[in-house]
Formats: structure tokens, sequence, C-alpha cells
């Protein structure tokens, strides 16, 4: 089983995500210049500021060759898995539902956080319980989930809201306190708190670790059968 | 070119008519306009530092870890294992006052050129901030404008922001302090110098279009006093843009890696002029420059104006012809842009072309060494020349002084300020901001092993009140942070923001400051690896508070027993270690209650604060202690109330049952050397051993409460919330 | 040919940059102002002006949040 | 009133949101588009159009690196 962590030129996270797939599998990096995705599992698109971010988040890195081979990717079935920037490139790109918008404060905002699992039925959360909360970082400055009503209701409905902001924990004004969604078919998943960045005692929590693991446990899961 | 008409373009330009006799005897002609424009800005204070060199001089510079001195772009430390880590501490005052926003993004940006001109990927930011009293819109204004900037340069470019310090106070009303530090990692032997080398080699600029930014800047910005005509500097604001930094960064790191590189060097400020000057004079070669060349963001721009334009995120390299080839397929992968602007000759002289004409010619040496050096003309004023502080504390209730005190802008929480900053990003973070007293960050995140502490101070007030002591105590501050994590300092890099040296008493303090730099280096044998210099932060007001700010970078065993601040464990001994001599004038309650500074600080016994720091240490390494903090400012029962905050639990102290005369000045007076630790009492007899100690409580509650010599009872809740007073200023 | 797009947040989608110019003007002394929204404005030359509403479309505006307008000056001003 | 508030770069000042969309344009398949600018929208309704070039200096706009441009409108077309 491979992760594949999507480097854009202005990555920020990309070797903090890469550490933290290497925990619990192979990793490598994948150039948003190429088209290839070296036949790994999942894709990572990790944090940071993708094409500086300018005009809107993840605007102008949707278009970039490596996302037309993620796009096809997700659409066979394929895992990908947005941290931070890479939660608003995929939902730029289409392939989440949804919106992100500057935070509340109007400020970019790093602290930890709780989140609790809403569905633990995903690839990426199935080694947690329903419920089971998790202290992780955020760091970013447009971080405001916004879906419209309809779309809110139809996400619910089909299981697509993963992860929440415990209460007192929202930090940038997220409908619904909103941290994380997948789409429909629950392969693909995006959120704004960092997990690769609660990997490690020494300098963190470790409850992102669990994230990582589902998904490693998962695909290995799905190669042998 | 034209200048004021009633004044020549020397004197328009910054230079003395003497300098500008020197600059023709040194060309042996009348310089044309760019030759002026090109020497006014070599020339300048902020280039030649001419009022300073013979000062800088007296810093140690020598110890058995350095690896880069001061000269280059940054300096370097060994932290063992065949790693460097290259850090500078840089000002960026003045634009910053200008538009703090930009001013502070663009010193962040700076700072960090700096660090990867010299082949070391950055891997921590430091901030060291100054501002009037927030009660001052203009105050708010900058402070906002400066916090920003300062994020949103780092956290763009995927740079963690670990640390700093911010102080607000009159004098700093009109003129601003924005310093930035960097520190980055290198492989020792990847340590790359700046000196310009091999005739017949490529000179290539890379990064950003030259446009009309800053032009003039190193003169008119960065060297003259402020006055109301402010709005006339305004075109010369410099934008940021960390993603194109983010990826010339990445470019030169690949190329160094890959060794295409002869030489790098940033371009800072008076751009090109300066960079190329600096190359040539250090490899002692000479440079042709064509300035037809330069890739330009608006057409039509003179010579002179390529030359000495602040464009941000620009890099000039030297290269063998051969390895053109490769440094361009980099640049293309990275989508940088890169041009073959000139090459190294044996000329010695910077000549700057346009096509085939020759538009500038000067000797490198006359440009770089040649600038008149000025002696000091100190005096110590009679005087203290800053006025008294305005009174806003009446009480002399215990209580009630330790909340006005956790609640003052320059004690309480920083919270507000630094979540602005990702402190996070390149997962070597062990220690964030508020966690312990220095930050720490292991060296390698994949293997974990080798770590360093980090630190930034510098109490302007104190050095205010004495030059020498208040310096002395910046150095101590921060090798006190170290301690606290366990850290042996291995380097310091200082940046020197003072008045204009022209004024005797500015003067003064200035040199009483650097000999006391130099003293307490010195003393804690750790040598300078470099710094910064800005002079002239005056406004009509008079000068800032002398404000040399130090940063100290120091090495760990172990990352894992870095002390937090905070108490951690209910019963756990509370003692006060260290026999500081706390001191109630200069002090922070001085200030709140509108005292004036005094004219001296008492003495610090230098060797012996030096011994306790390094009993804390080896405490600390031992991985006995459950807490360590220094006590700096508000003084003890500020310490303690931190202690308290930091690890969300309270703690009772029993002082003795003989009331001390001043118990005011004994709570809440300053002076360095002192420690409030936490831990199991056979760890509390232990470092009893190496250093003075009084035990003096316990850990637990949730209050902190003295039962003896008076009563005092503060709740948690309330010490949080006095200790929350910042967020009203990012509202 | 120069066009601008001016680029709005969607009603009723929260403008917390519209609100704190609001929050912030009655300190400055101007009363009577009201309905603050901020958004974009992008600015340029084109070729073709017909296609500018697939570039808003596809690039400059996300139409789930934001609105946009076009207007093509035929007529330049310098 | 309602009134429209465009704050673009200065000229001369480096523009790195325009440098962005107009590199991105090429692989979009948008070619002839040139001299991107983004700059901000301000909309607004005031009681006194006087006061707005005050406001735009005073709040709005950043008038050391934006220039701001008002245009009032007295019908309002909802
Ligand atoms: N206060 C100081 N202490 C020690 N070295 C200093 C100090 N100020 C400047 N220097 C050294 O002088 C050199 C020139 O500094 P500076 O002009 O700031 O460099 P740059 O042009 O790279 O920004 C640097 O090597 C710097 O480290
Ligand atoms: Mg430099």
């Amino acid at each position: 089983m491979k992760f594949g962590v999507v480097r854009f030129p202005g990555s920020c996270d990309e070797m903090d995500a890469l550490l933290a797939c290497r925990r619990y599998a192979d990793a490598e990096l994948l150039w948003h210049g190429d088209q290839d995705l070296k036949g790994v599992d999942v894709v990572v698109i990790p944090g940071g500021f993708s094409y500086g971010d300018y005009l809107r988040v993840g605007a102008i890195a949707r278009f970039s060759p490596v996302m037309g081979a993620v796009q096809e990717h997700a659409r066979a079935g394929g895992l990908v898995f947005g941290i931070c920037n890479g939660f608003q490139v995929l939902c730029e790109a289409g392939l989440l539902p949804g919106a992100l918008l500057p935070n509340n404060g109007l400020r970019f905002l790093c602290r930890q956080v709780e989140v609790e699992v809403v569905n633990a039925d995903t690839p990426f959360t199935h080694g947690s319980d329903a419920g089971q909360v998790l202290s992780v970082p955020v760091k970013h400055m447009s971080g405001r989930y916004y879906a419209p009503e309809e779309m809110l209701g139809e996400m619910d409905a089909h299981g697509q809201i993963i992860l929440r902001y415990r209460a007192g924990f929202n930090p940038n004004g997220s409908v619904a306190d909103i941290a994380g969604v997948a789409n429909e078919a629950k392969n693909v998943m995006g959120l704004m708190p960092h997990p690769e960045h609660a990997v490690d005692p020494l300098t963190g929590s470790t409850d992102g670790g669990l994230l990582f693991e589902s998904l490693a446990r998962h695909a290995d899961a799905l190669a042998a059968a | 070119m034209s200048a004021n008409a009633t004044v020549p373009a020397h004197q328009a330009l910054g230079l003395t008519d003497s300098e500008f006799e020197l600059i023709g005897e040194k060309l042996g002609r009348e310089p044309n306009g760019l030759e002026l424009a090109v020497f006014s800005l070599m020339w300048s204070e902020h280039c030649a530092y001419k009022h300073s060199k013979k000062l800088l001089g007296q810093l140690p510079t020598e110890g058995k870890h350095l690896l880069l001195g001061p000269g280059e772009n940054a300096g370097a430390v060994t932290v063992g294992g065949g790693k460097a880590i290259a850090f500078k501490v840089e000002s960026h005052n003045h634009p910053s006052a200008v538009e703090p926003f930009q001013g502070a993004a663009t010193g962040v940006g700076g700072i960090l050129r700096d660090v990867f001109a010299v082949g070391a990927r950055p891997i921590a930011i430091l901030d060291s901030l100054r501002f009037g009293e927030l009660s001052s819109g203009r105050s708010r204004y900058l402070l906002d404008g400066a916090v920003s900037g300062i994020g949103h340069y780092g956290n763009s470019i995927g740079v963690p922001t670990v640390g700093g310090e911010v102080y607000f106070e009159g004098p700093y009303e009109q003129n601003c302090l924005v310093n930035a530090m960097c520190l980055g990692i290198a492989d020792e032997d990847r340590l790359i110098r700046s000196a310009a080398a091999g005739v017949g080699n490529l000179l290539v600029l890379m990064g950003a279009r030259t446009g009309r930014d800053g032009i003039g800047g190193a003169s008119v910005l960065a060297s003259a006093e402020l006055d109301s005509e402010d709005a006339s500097k305004r075109p010369t604001v410099q934008i940021g843009d960390p993603f194109e930094e983010k990826r010339v960064m990445e470019a030169c790191l690949e190329l160094l890696d890959r060794g295409t590189l002869a030489s790098l060097q940033d371009l800072g400020a008076a751009g090109l002029a300066s960079s190329s000057s600096e190359m040539a004079s250090k490899g002692e070669v000479g440079l042709d420059i064509d300035v037809g060349k330069v890739p330009l963001r608006e057409e039509d721009m003179e010579p002179f104006e390529i030359m000495v334009s602040e464009s941000q995120e620009r890099m000039l390299c030297v290269i063998e012809p051969a390895k053109l080839g490769e440094l361009e397929e980099i640049c293309e992968r990275w989508e940088v842009r890169s041009a073959v602007i000139g090459e190294v000759t044996d000329s010695r002289r910077l000549r700057i072309l346009r096509g085939d004409e020759v538009v500038g010619d000067m000797p490198v040496e006359a440009l770089v060494d040649d600038c008149p050096l000025y002696d000091l003309e100190p005096t110590a004023p009679t005087e203290q020349i800053y006025p008294a502080p305005p009174r806003v504390l009446d009480s002399e209730d215990p209580a009630e002084v330790l909340l006005a005190l956790l609640s003052s802008h320059n004690i309480a929480s920083r919270r507000p300020l630094f979540e602005q900053y990702d402190c996070l990003v390149g997962s070597r973070t062990v220690r964030r901001p508020q966690e312990a007293d220095a930050a720490v960050l292991i060296l390698d995140p994949e293997e974990g092993n080798g770590a360093i502490a980090v630190s930034i101070d510098g109490n302007g007030r104190r050095v205010a009140c004495d030059p020498y002591a208040g310096t002395v105590e910046a150095v101590l501050e921060c090798a006190a942070n170290l301690a606290c994590v366990g850290a042996e300092p291995l380097g310091l890099t200082n940046c020197l923001n003072f008045g204009n040296p022209e004024k005797p008493h500015v003067a003064w303090q200035l040199s009483e400051s650097t000999r006391g730099l130099a003293d307490a280096c010195r003393a804690l044998d750790v040598p300078v690896v470099g710094g910064n210099v800005s002079l002239y932060n005056e406004s009509g007001d008079g000068p800032i508070y002398p404000t040399p700010v130090v940063g100290m970078v120091g090495s760990l065993t172990d990352a894992a027993l870095a002390a937090p601040t905070g108490f951690r464990r209910k019963g756990d001994v509370v003692a006060f270690c260290g026999e500081p001599m706390p001191h109630l004038p200069g002090s922070e309650l001085a200030k709140l209650q509108g005292e004036p500074l005094p004219t001296e600080l008492p003495a610090v016994d230098l060797a012996a604060v030096r011994g306790w720091q390094e009993a804390i240490r080896e405490a600390v390494r031992g991985g006995e202690l459950s807490s360590a903090h220094d006590m700096a400012d508000g003084g003890f029962l500020v310490a303690i109330a931190e202690c308290c905050l930091a690890g969300g639990i309270g703690a009772s102290l029993d002082l003795g049952d003989t009331p001390p005369a001043a118990w005011l000045g004994w709570l809440f007076g300053e002076s360095p050397g002192g420690f409030v630790v936490s831990g199991p009492t056979e760890a509390i007899e232990d470092l009893a051993e190496s250093i003075p100690l009084d035990r003096f409580g316990t850990v637990g509650g949730e209050a902190l409460v003295i039962e003896r010599p008076i009563e005092l009872s503060v709740s948690l809740e309330r010490m949080r919330e006095a200790s929350g007073a910042l967020a009203e200023a990012f509202l | 040919m120069k066009a601008r797009v001016l680029i709005r947040p969607k009603e009723g989608i929260l403008d917390p940059q519209g609100q704190a110019v609001e929050r912030a003007l009655p300190a400055l002394g101007f009363g009577g102002v009201s309905e603050v929204r901020v958004g974009r404005l992008v600015e340029l030359e084109v070729e073709d002006p017909s296609r500018i509403a697939e570039l808003c479309e596809r690039l400059l505006a996300n139409t789930l949040i934001e609105d946009f307008e076009i207007e093509v000056a035929d007529e330049v001003t310098p």
C-alpha cells in the first residue's frame, strides 16, 4: 500500500504529510506538473498555499496537471485525502461539496482544537468510533466551511459529514461546526485540521495518526481482496 | 535625477560634502548620476555601518561552535552530527512604520533570504516588536498590520514562527520596531559564502522582475529620521510575494544541493548595487552588469533605478558558464525567472552597461570599503532623557497589583498575537509558544534526534535606565530562557535599534550597550555570529528607548526533557532559585505607577548568574524537574502566576514569617538571575546542591495563594482573565 | 479590449469583511452607511470578450458562493 | 444611495494576485488575456455620498499602495 503526497510549488506541509504517511505505509511525493500518480493507492493533497492561494484559496491549483489525474483516480473509486489547503483544492475541483470561506475572525488562526468523529464508517475513519474526540491543530485563514442548506441536508443524509468541531472549538464559523466532509461515495475526504501534525507525542498529540492508519489498513484490505 | 532645486543632488541623497568630495577622489572624476546614486546607498548608514562599525569590533566573534561569523549573510554554528544552524536577526523598522503589513512581511522575506543565501533551509522565524501604548489608535494599527504581515509571509512560505516578543511604550509611538529573526539548517559542508569567484563566470539574477520598488529606500527610508512628510515617501513601499520567494528558495536550495552555484547572495537594501558590489568585494574581483538584461516589471526604467531598486524576492548567483543549462532547468521546474545579467571580471571594478554603452564604472573597493567611518561622540546625559510614563495604577494591594501586572500589555499573554502564526509547519516544534521559556525544535523530524532551543529578548526600558546593565540583562534573559529548557548557548545574533548616533546621548547609549553586549557574551562564552544595526529611530518626540534585541540559539541533549513553563503536578514542591536583587525602579510595576526611569540599574555578577543558569540547565537535562521558568518582567510573583497559568493549576506559598520591609519591591521588583522551578522533593533537594534555593510552596488548587507573611488569594480564573488583555488589541 | 469583472459574495452568505467595515465606521465618525459588502475586482485586457463569462465560471469566481458581473469597455479612455 | 468603490493596486506596484492569475490562464486554454489586475470591490448604502472619498482614504483603501474609484448610482435598479 502506498500514499502519494502531491507537491505544489506553494505547498507547505507536504513533507509533514509524507512523514505522517510513512509511519503507516510507503509514501512518496507527486509533482504537481506530472500527470502520473505512480500507482499510489491514496492521494494526499497537503496543506500550504498551493499556487500562492491568490484570487481564492485552491482556485488555481485545481487546474494543475496532477489534478486531472487525481480527478480520474477519484472517479475510478481511488482514495483522495485533502488536508487544509488540500480540502480547499478538492472543493474547488468539485470533488467535494461546499466551499471554504475566510474565517469569521478574518485572521489566520493556529491552535489545537477538538473534533468529534461523526461518521466512523469510512475508509478514513474506520479505525475510530463514532463520537470519538480527537485533539488536532488547525492553522488557516480560510477554513469556514459553507454549503447551502439543501446540500447540507443531503450530505447529512448520506453520512458525508465526517468530523465536527466540538462545542467551543469551532475556530472559523464553519456551518454546523463542520471540520471534515466526504463525497457521497466516501472515497474522497477533506478536512481543515491537520492530522499530520498530530502523529508524534514529541511534537503534540497522536490522535491524527488514526486517520492515516485507517487509510493504510483500508487500502491493504482492498489490495488483499 | 532631479533633486530639490536648492539642494545639491549628493545632499539630497544623504551624502555630506566631504563624502561627496571623497567619491570624486576615488573615481578620479565627478560621479555621474547613476554612480552618485549607487555611492549614496553604499555609503549610507544602512549599508556602510559608518557610525557603528568601530563599536562592533569589540564583540567576541570566536567560539568553539562557530562556523560562519559576522560578514556573511547569516552567521552559523555547528550543532553536532555534521549539521549547522545559520541564523540572523534584522530590522525593518522604518518600512513598517510607513506601511506595517508590507513592511513587516518584506522584513520576514528579507531575513529568510539572508538565511537561504548561505545554503541553509529556513526552519524557524521569531519576531521582536515594539509599539507605542495600545491606547493609541496608531499603535493598534501598526501592531495589527505588522503581526498580520509577519504571519502572511511566514505562514504562506511554510516556515513556522515559533517565538518572539513585544513591548508597548510611549517612546515607540512614532517609531515602531519590527525585527525578525530566522534560523536555517544545513549540512556543515554545504554552507556557502557570497564571494564572487572565477573570472569569466556568469552573474545570474533569479526571481521577481525588477520594478520601481523602494527606489532610494536604503538612504531615504532606512536612514533618515521619520517626520511628518512620510506621505512623500509613499511610492517606495515594497510589496512582498511569499509565493515567489517560496519558489526562489526551493530553486536555490536545489541548486546548492547539486553544487551548481559558485556563490549566492540575496538582494536586500540597495538592491543590485549592494549585492553585486558585496559579492565582488568579498571575491576580490570585478563585475560587469548589463542593466539591459535585467527583467523589468515596468518599462523605461533608468539604469540607476534598476541598480538600486529594492524589488523583493530576488537572488544573485555566480555560476560557471557550463552549468547554465542546469540552472535554467531547475529554475524552470520551480517556475523561477532567471537571466544572465553580467560576468565576473578581474578589473575589481563594478561596471554598469546598457548594451554596449558604459553607464557607470566604479572601483569595488571604493564602494564597499572606503566609506569614511565616524567616531561617536558619546556623552552621558546628566539626567534621564525619557519622560516618566503616565501613572495608571494607584493600588498597593498585592492582589490588585498582581492582576494589574498580568493585564499590562507588556506582560499579558501573547496568545492573541502568536495564534496568528503557524508554529507547527515543518514538524520540528517540540515546545510551542508559551509552553516553555524558549522554543524547542528537533533538527530532523524523521529521526527525532538532536534539538535546539531559541529565544529572542531585549527590554528597551531597562536599557533606557542603564544601557550597559540593561543590555547585559537582555543577554542573560536569553540565556536563562535557554537554561529553562536545558539548552546550552551556542551563538548569539543581535539587532541594535537606536536613535540618531550623531546625538551625544544616543552615541553614549549605543557605546554603553555594545560594551554590555560584549561583556555579557564573553562572560557566557557565547560568540556573536552576526546581526544588524538600525539607527535614526527617532521622531519629533526624541529617540526610541535604546533597544538591543538579542537572539540566542542553544543545543539540547534530549528535546523530550525540555521543561515546560507551567506547573504540572499537584503536590510538587515550588522553589525559587538563584539570588537576584529585585529592585522596583525600572520595573514594569514602576511603569504602571508612573515612576520616572532611574539612571542606573544594580550591577550584575555575571559569573554567578552563569553558574546558576548552568545548574538549572543540568537539572532540566536530568529530567527531574517538572517545570522551570525565569523571573523577568513583573518580578517574582508574576513569574509564579505565569507558572500557574501555563499549567492550569494553582500553588500555595509560605514566604516565612518575617515580613520583608518592602514587600512590594520584593514581590514585583525585577532583576536577572532568578528562577521558579517545581518538582518532586528529591529533585528540588538535588538542585539545592548547585544553586541557592528556597523551597516555599506546593503546586495545587485553583488559585495562587500566599499564606504568610501577607495573605493573598487570586483565582486562576481571575488571573486568566487579566492575562487575556491583549485580545482587545485585535478586535 | 478592457474588461472588468465584479465578484461579490452571494446574497445570504455571511460577509465578515463587510461586517468589519460596518463595525469600524462609527468610531471613525461615519454614520449613515449600511449594507457594506466586500468583494473582488478583476480587471483585464482580453482579445475575445465573449469568453469572459466562461473564465469567470471556471476560475475567477466560485459560483457556489459568489456572483459575478462583467463590464466591457469598448472605448478605452486612458 | 448605493455606491460602489473599486480599489486596485497602484500603477507600478507589484500585484502578485494579478500575476498569478495571468500565469495560470494559458494552461486553462485562455489565450489572449493580459494585464490582469486584482483588486477589491466594496459596495455600500450611504446617506451622504460626498463623504465616500474620505471613507476610502481613511478605511477602505490603503492609499499607500492602492488607488480607488467611486461610482454612485442615483438610480438603483434592483
Ligand atoms: N550588531 C551586529 N553585531 C554583529 N554583527 C553585525 C551587527 N550588525 C551587522 N552585523 C554584520 O554585518 C554584516 C552586514 O550586515 P547587513 O548589512 O545587515 O547584511 P545584509 O546586507 O545581508 O542584510 C552582516 O554579516 C552582519 O551579520
Ligand atoms: Mg544579506
